[in-house]
């Protein structure tokens, strides 16, 4: 033990990036939700990405078992969970070697150098210990023999030594916590309430994370303390927000907005089970959840339910997405409300689980047989997936149409800061159900076919309604009357006024943001790449590089505006998490050359890497295709 | 037949649905489209009977929905004149479930095939019956595919010989009934499309039964599989043949109810004999209520899926389990309402950032 | 009766169109069969077109009950099934009714006078009796009691009334062949053969088809009779051949051209299911069929077989398709050949299930999570279903790789005169299964995502082969060894080199046809419309106007010189059957400006009517975006 | 155990595949691939089984092919040095289907679990065993979704407490066993990942069984359902609650057998009863052979899903019934094989075109 050092002042920064690294079993995504809430409570904007292995945990100290979770925090509004660690903490071996290629020269290391035992060494795949050779070289290293401290801190607790050891995850956040001047009672709040009814483990846990800040604060080593003041936000409440909450409170609102009871058909699958686990929760709020036998029960569920007036609700990823085309195409033929989420993963088939990608843009758009179309849109930000869901829900009641709301990994499990808004300023979303006879013949028939002559939306009319029993189903309708029809020109008609009805829907101009005004390249996304885009945009202009950025949120029908939008710069450029499939979309619907950066690695853009991707387009040429 | 009640697991299988305010008649329940299945199809008969047997429940039509799938016997939503929706095959289970869950007012009947139930759709039939959503299933079982013209389906007996199977079938078929009990069914029943009157009593049993009632009915497909039922439906045959079924009776049959259901001791299940050699106290006696599917299995299994050597008709089984729709909207009711969307919305960690604070970045 | 009459010398026409009309239960197909039959026996060239309704017997007399069938033989080689009849058999006013806005000016109306009853003509809702109102003004009617001369002919034949009147299509089919001159022989074969187990039903069709005849002759009435004399068809052995039998025929062929077993997993659906029954029928040839319990299944039973080392067969349509996507997923990812059938009908949902369509062509494309290429291609007409489906085998096999096949309504059901091939000019399919461990480092491992250099295809292990054991499945895997790979930079390679291998597939260069090369449109279909796009264009250049034909097999990839191609055109127009799916592609791919002339009917294009459409196109300024 | 033998229906499970040309022992069915599930999984003790079982078989590894379906339990696959696949979920028997009809020389193994099987999975289980496929499925029913982390499944118990269902579930499970009897199996076990003797001996006579045979094995998931199986598996309950079946022999259990099953004649099932009650011949006698699976399902419903009263462990049933694709095969064997395939093109009514001809259009 080094002896007690007097403090000096904290170094002020304007952000930080730092990585908790460790095995599966080691607490690692608790450690960065907890140093995210701490530090939004703090008043830093910040992002965060988890990352983890698709088995549930894979053997002990190997490098497929390594699971993560990067927190970026700073004193302005960031845009990224960020790029690479300035500090990385690292619990074993593994984690060292699965995350040192990310971290930039003079990061800072910190390592549990307990774990460096030979046979974790070999585990991990090092034939000399990284920290004797030459390995971390270019890094500030720190070994923190984090095991035996935490289990010192304990020792008399009565509890087990692996049951000690168990809470080094807290020890190194208490030691982080100290470093960068986090509050700490918010954490030690919630160990208490998360181990409520083991209070001995809530102690343990608390000691260990006190223990933690008192090994920074009397160590020589951590002599230098950071300070990242709080972030210029928007006032108002907050919260921190995952995209797969922000999606089930956005649905809870939807249903309150709407005056419908939700009903949420699903079958759990990575990385969209958690919407219907936070959905489980909101019964008091009319919110019903069905854990369905497969995919296409739950969709028939839902779509079942939108047929008796509840706004149906599913939720998926990619190859669930894949089973529900077939009702998906019925839910088009019979026209009734419905929001299918997709919380996209990689793929193709299994895929990459646990990874993020944009892979299933055109799997929404045309996966289903025959003329099927219908809205997609896309959340931006883990905190805009709230608005998205009533985006989503809004298009469904209006237009009478399934909607596909396209997630990804990246939103889903990132969080940020978010500003909760007040219910009543959320858009009202009442519907009328169909109540009286219409046929235009006075006939006093129901027409369940009879459209809207503004949004070309159906009449919905719900079981128990006296005098309005009708039929629907797959079977092309006839226009108007909707019995069976199979008459050549109707099904043309209706194929046609299918179409007409999707494109028809009134969806807001796209936004272009070019500070100066000056960019003749535009650059263009959809989805989670949101923030890397923005990031890379900034850094883009601050070298000098005059750039555009819009950023679209409804893919089907797009912006009115796009096209033009598209014609008025020299070059677009179009990054996706993909082969470049809205680029395709894109050059189908507007004939414009958009150029495609893709990137199909699990992960999401780097805004450095971005930025010098794109820099060279920006500097090619004026008036040249670059 | 009363349609109030508490709606409480256990209950009758229409409490909750408001009941008409005037008498109703077969006609009120037919639609006005033309009915477009084959001459001497088996459906027709089904259908009347459903039409004539729908007043009886003295429901208001607006309150009752009727879902199916694909196949010829799936149009039959089309002409009744209810609420009804014609899905997609194989999965009108999980549209009625969604829909049974949501509006509890509603009396949600399901309309399927043989090949819409049990093959592409086995798995949500098999789903429905363990949750026991209160579904009144009727399965229309011909023995084969009618709209695609004829192919064997899962109840084709061994060496069908169809368009796909040109040499005769190869596939063991299931057994409806033994299938549903092996699924934790808590109604099963079966009817034959050309005997009214067990038809209708067996619809009435379903109705009133609280949770998912599977009936079977044996139809006739007289284009691509006539007389598939000719062994049990041919009167002289029908006698010696079919067991009918009567809670809390003996299970007897034959003119004279001569033959007796009795256990059959070697192979552990039931068999049948003449009541003059076993005794009558040897006769085993029907309990549709019983907790244990056991002897209900034991009777589906006297049919091994060739009507052979008797084909037991009637309700197997009607037992009491909540249903899984209730169970849903009490658990709703019980999670407490006091919350607000706007206390929802905030969480337990929420911050406040104030108007006055300024950072540069 | 009317007295016997001279006969007249046959007037000579080069082609003509007959459609047959009834109620679903009046024979109608078989009698267009025969008709189709016994013109090919003569050597005429020949299309059809059946066309039924979705429920198996609709309700009789109903306009929704109506079955017909045409035919279009020629003296030349023809293209299309014919757009309007120029006779027309109409067996009940419902028959009439569903088929009088087909005809042209001048077109010959037979009908069964016996049909035209009060009560059927309300139930074809005829307010008053066509043949006696104005109704059949500008045509050429013929009423002919045929239920009453059918039951006449076959009085005393010991048959039911009911029964003897079942036989009046052959009376119709018989005046009709009378009237063409047909050979009668093949027909009065089939019916002994079809009726082998009930002799007395055989000699009653027989003796109706030859009151037909005979009727013609001894009526005035017909005093006019047709010849059409023998198309000019390459020497070679003909048979009539539809797209469904076709395709099952091709593979067949591919299995023994293959040398391996081939097996069939289907779950029926229309128009699909001729493809099962037809292969059902040749387990001679090493074909097994799966009747399976649903498309997933069908699908799994084909991926499982060709693991195996088997040629994997899947067919459906449009719907079936659509379940099947999460498996074509893993047949991707598992990179073995499997062929797989789209019929492709009326969508979206269950559509117009009896109707053809081209509208699953982008379910096709992309209709699977995540970045899941595969080749799709697709027949042009139903003797072309053969080539097509050596052709998918011939890819699948080489190049591991599922293989998407997009066949029609309108192929699968229409008929023609087909060439029969030799089997030894057929391509020779065999492959080469790995037999030897493959490692790069020679350790004598294998590696089963070790890849052809020039194919990109891995290698096809099959179990038995000791040595070579190895896994395979949904997750993403290392690139070489195959093992499971959470690697972010293994899965970029992995998602560019599955789409390499299918760009990579070499197809044939896209032949275009312009007889005197003066054109500067080009017209380019895919699959059904090239009998009527080629027709159009003869018409067309009939008319004077040049243009262009190009029909693609090759979906995707497409064929290397289509870029160029495109580009050589002032205009290139798109008639599909659908809303321009194929010409959203081209944009995309090709960046060029594609005119989309679609229709979606459920019918296929009308030569006359897709000339009409193209005309202005053509005659547009040159030079100038038409 | 002998791997020769016709081939026929109703022959042994491994006739037409292949022997191995020397001993093999457990390491040789071990992959290089390390084995990734959570410390202390149910699924090492299976994974430890299946390998020391395999020698035995005396096959060659190459002729040996598990396919999976998508769970923890279905990576299994990639564990043993065997010809494997890890499909999509649910729907691994299907692919198993396509290879056991086309592949005789293989022995063909699925591996999956209860929401693989049961919940995705149900249709493509029932179909299989409905067809008698030759295949062995190793059902691991840990009553939870592993991978998914930890949502109830269509086994869990009534008021199961999971993330998806925070207020317990409300849906009635199935029993696995009692499912498949009724799916017409030929073949039913259940064995405990914790009882190696007892799952060896159940592989045993899965593999030795010529069709589908379904072996539940009860397997502990640590992380998101520790302790599911405790009540049968805590030494001193296990003898009063485990109730072995045993072909031939009398259905006892307890200490020192002092408990037996005897027919329960006021339900029609079996019930629980002390053998000095009843007396010895009350107890019924176990036929895994029977033809009727009447008495399996009612030894099933000992266990109502809640292992209560008793649990049954064994096999169930194991009758005999030829198998699918023996049939598919005897079929296409006994369809000649005299064509050609210029004949097949040629078709019945072909006609020919002379070079000589020629008309103008
Ligand atoms: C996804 C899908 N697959 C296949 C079909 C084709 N199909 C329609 S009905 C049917 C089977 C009908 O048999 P059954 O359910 O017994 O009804 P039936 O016609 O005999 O009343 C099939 C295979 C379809 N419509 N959709
Ligand atoms: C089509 C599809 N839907 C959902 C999933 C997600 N998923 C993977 S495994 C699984 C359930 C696993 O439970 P079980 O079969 O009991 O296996 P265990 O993990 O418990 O061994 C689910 C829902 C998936 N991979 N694919
Ligand atoms: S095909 Fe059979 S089941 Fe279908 S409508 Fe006709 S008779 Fe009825
Ligand atoms: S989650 Fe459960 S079943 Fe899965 S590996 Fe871990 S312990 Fe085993
Ligand atoms: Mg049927
Ligand atoms: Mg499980």
């Amino acid at each position: 033990m080094t002896s007690p050092t007097v403090p000096r002042p904290p170094v002020r920064l304007e952000r930080v990036v730092i990585r908790f690294a460790g095995d599966s079993g080691d607490g690692m995504q608790l450690a960065g939700d907890r140093l995210s809430a701490d530090s939004a409570a703090f008043g830093n904007d910040l992002a965060t990405r988890p990352d983890f292995p698709a088995e549930i945990r894979a053997p002990q100290g190997t490098v497929p078992g390594v699971s993560s979770f990067q927190v970026h925090f700073a004193d302005y509004d960031i845009l990224t969970p960020g790029d690479r660690p300035d500090v990385l903490v690292a619990m074993n071996p593994a984690a060292l070697k699965a995350n040192a290629a990310d971290m930039p020269p003079g990061a800072t290391v910190i390592v549990n150098a307990d774990e460096f035992t030979r046979r974790n060494l070999q585990r991990a795949d090092y034939a000399t210990s990284p920290l004797q050779d030459a390995t971390l070289g270019r890094h500030v290293v720190h070994q923190v023999p984090m095991s035996s401290l935490t289990r010192g801190a304990l020792a008399g607790s009565g509890l087990s030594r692996k049951d000690a050891e168990r809470a080094k995850n807290m020890f190194a956040l208490g030691l982080i916590a100290w470093m960068y001047g986090r509050p700490t009672a918010g954490t030690e709040t919630f160990l208490r309430r998360k181990f409520a009814d083991r209070p001995e483990l809530a102690e343990a846990n608390v000691t260990a994370f006190r223990a933690g800040r008192n090994y920074g604060e009397t160590t020589e080593a951590f002599a230098t303390t950071y300070e990242i003041a709080p972030a210029e936000l928007p006032p108002g409440t907050y919260r921190q927000i995952t995209g797969n909450t922000a999606l089930a409170l956005g649905l809870t609102a939807a249903g309150q907005r709407a005056g419908l009871p939700v009903l949420l058909g699903s079958y759990p699958i990575t990385p969209a089970s958690d919407i219907l686990h936070e959905l489980a929760r909101h019964k008091e709020f009319g919110v019903l959840t069905l854990q369905a036998e497969d995919e296409m029960a739950g969709i028939g569920a839902a779509l079942g339910a939108a047929f008796g007036g509840a706004l149906g609700v599913t939720s998926t990823s990619g190859p669930g997405l894949a089973l529900k085309s077939e009702i998906l195409g019925l839910a088009v033929m019979t026209e009734l409300p419905l929001v299918v989420i997709d919380v996209q993963r990689g793929g193709p088939s299994t895929g990459l689980p646990t990874k993020t990608e944009q892979s299933d843009l055109l799997q929404a758009m045309h996966g289903r047989n025959g003329e099927a179309p219908l809205p997609v849109i896309a959340p931006r930000s883990p905190g805009d997936c709230f608005d998205a869901a009533l985006e989503a829900a809004r298009i469904a009641l209006a237009h009478r149409t399934p909607v596909l709301l396209l997630s990804d990994g990246a939103l889903a499990n990132g969080s940020e800061p978010w500003r909760i808004p007040e219910p009543d300023d959320l858009p009202d979303l009442r519907v009328e159900f169909a109540t009286e006879p219409n046929a235009p013949d006075g006939s006093g028939a129901f027409w369940p076919y009879l459209r809207d002559r503004r949004t070309l939306a159906r009449p919905w009319a719900i079981p128990g309604t006296p005098g309005l029993e009708h039929r629907v189903g797959g079977l092309e309708k006839a226009d108007g009357p909707g019995a069976i029809s199979y008459d050549s020109a109707n099904h043309e008609r209706m194929v046609r006024l299918r179409q007409a009805k999707v494109d028809g829907i009134e969806v807001p101009d796209a936004e272009v943001e070019d500070p100066d005004g000056r960019a003749d390249v535009l650059v263009l996304g959809w989805g989670s790449t949101y923030g890397p885009i923005g990031a890379a945009c900034r850094r883009l202009r601050a070298r000098g590089l005059p750039v555009a950025q819009t950023h679209l949120r409804h893919l089907r029908p797009f912006p009115g505006n796009l096209g033009a939008v598209l014609r008025a710069y020299r070059q677009v450029v179009v990054p996706e998490m993909n082969l470049g499939q809205l680029a395709g979309l894109l050059r189908a619907a507007y004939g414009v050359d958009v150029v495609s950066r893709s990137k199909v690695t699990g992960q999401p853009f780097g805004a450095e890497e971005l930025a010098d991707a794109l820099a060279p387009v920006i500097e090619g040429e004026k008036g040249e295709p670059a | 037949m009363t349609t109030t009640g508490l709606g409480m697991p256990g209950g009758h299988g229409l409490d909750g649905v408001p009941p008409a305010d005037r008498p109703q008649a077969a006609k009120d329940y037919r639609s006005d489209q033309e009915v477009r299945w084959c001459p001497g199809c088996g459906d027709y008969a089904v259908l009347a009977a459903v039409q004539s047997f729908l007043p009886e429940l003295g429901l208001r039509r607006e309150n009752i929905v009727f879902i199916s799938g694909i196949g010829c016997s799936s149009r039959f939503p089309y002409y009744l004149d209810t609420y009804g929706m014609h899905s997609v095959h194989g999965r009108a289970p999980t549209l009625a479930t969604g829909l049974a869950v949501t509006r509890p007012d509603l009396s949600v009947w399901v309309v399927t095939g043989d090949g819409d139930a049990l093959s592409i759709g086995g798995n949500h039939l098999v789903h429905a019956l363990r949750r026991n959503v209160n579904l009144k299933i009727l399965l229309f079982n011909n023995r084969i595919y009618g709209l695609t013209k004829g192919q064997y389906s899962p109840t084709s007996p061994p060496g069908t010989v169809t368009r796909s199977t040109p040499l005769g079938s190869v596939d063991h078929p299931f057994n409806p009934v033994s299938l549903a009990l092996g699924a934790e069914a808590t109604f099963v029943a079966r009817a034959l499309d050309s005997d009214r009157a067990q038809l209708t009593e067996v619809l009435r049993a379903a109705a009133e039964h609280r949770g998912t009632a599977l009936v079977e009915i044996y139809q006739n497909c007289p284009v691509f599989n006539d007389g598939a039922f000719d062994a049990v439906k041919e009167p002289r045959a029908r006698v010696q043949r079919i067991v009918p079924l009567r809670d809390g009776e003996p299970v007897r049959f034959g003119t004279q109810g001569e033959y007796g259901v009795v256990r059959d001791l070697r192979g552990g299940g039931l068999r049948v004999a003449p009541v003059a050699e076993t005794g009558a106290d040897a006769v085993i006696v029907h309990d549709t209520a019983a907790d244990d599917p056991a002897q209900a299995f034991a009777l589906s299994r006297l049919d091994r899926g060739d009507h052979g050597p008797v084909v037991p008709v009637g309700v197997f089984r009607a037992a009491r389990r909540p249903a899984y729709d209730d169970l849903v909207r009490r658990q709703a009711a019980g999670s407490g309402g006091g919350g607000t969307l706007r206390d929802l919305l905030r969480g337990r960690d929420s911050w406040t950032v104030q108007p006055h604070r300024r950072n540069t970045p």
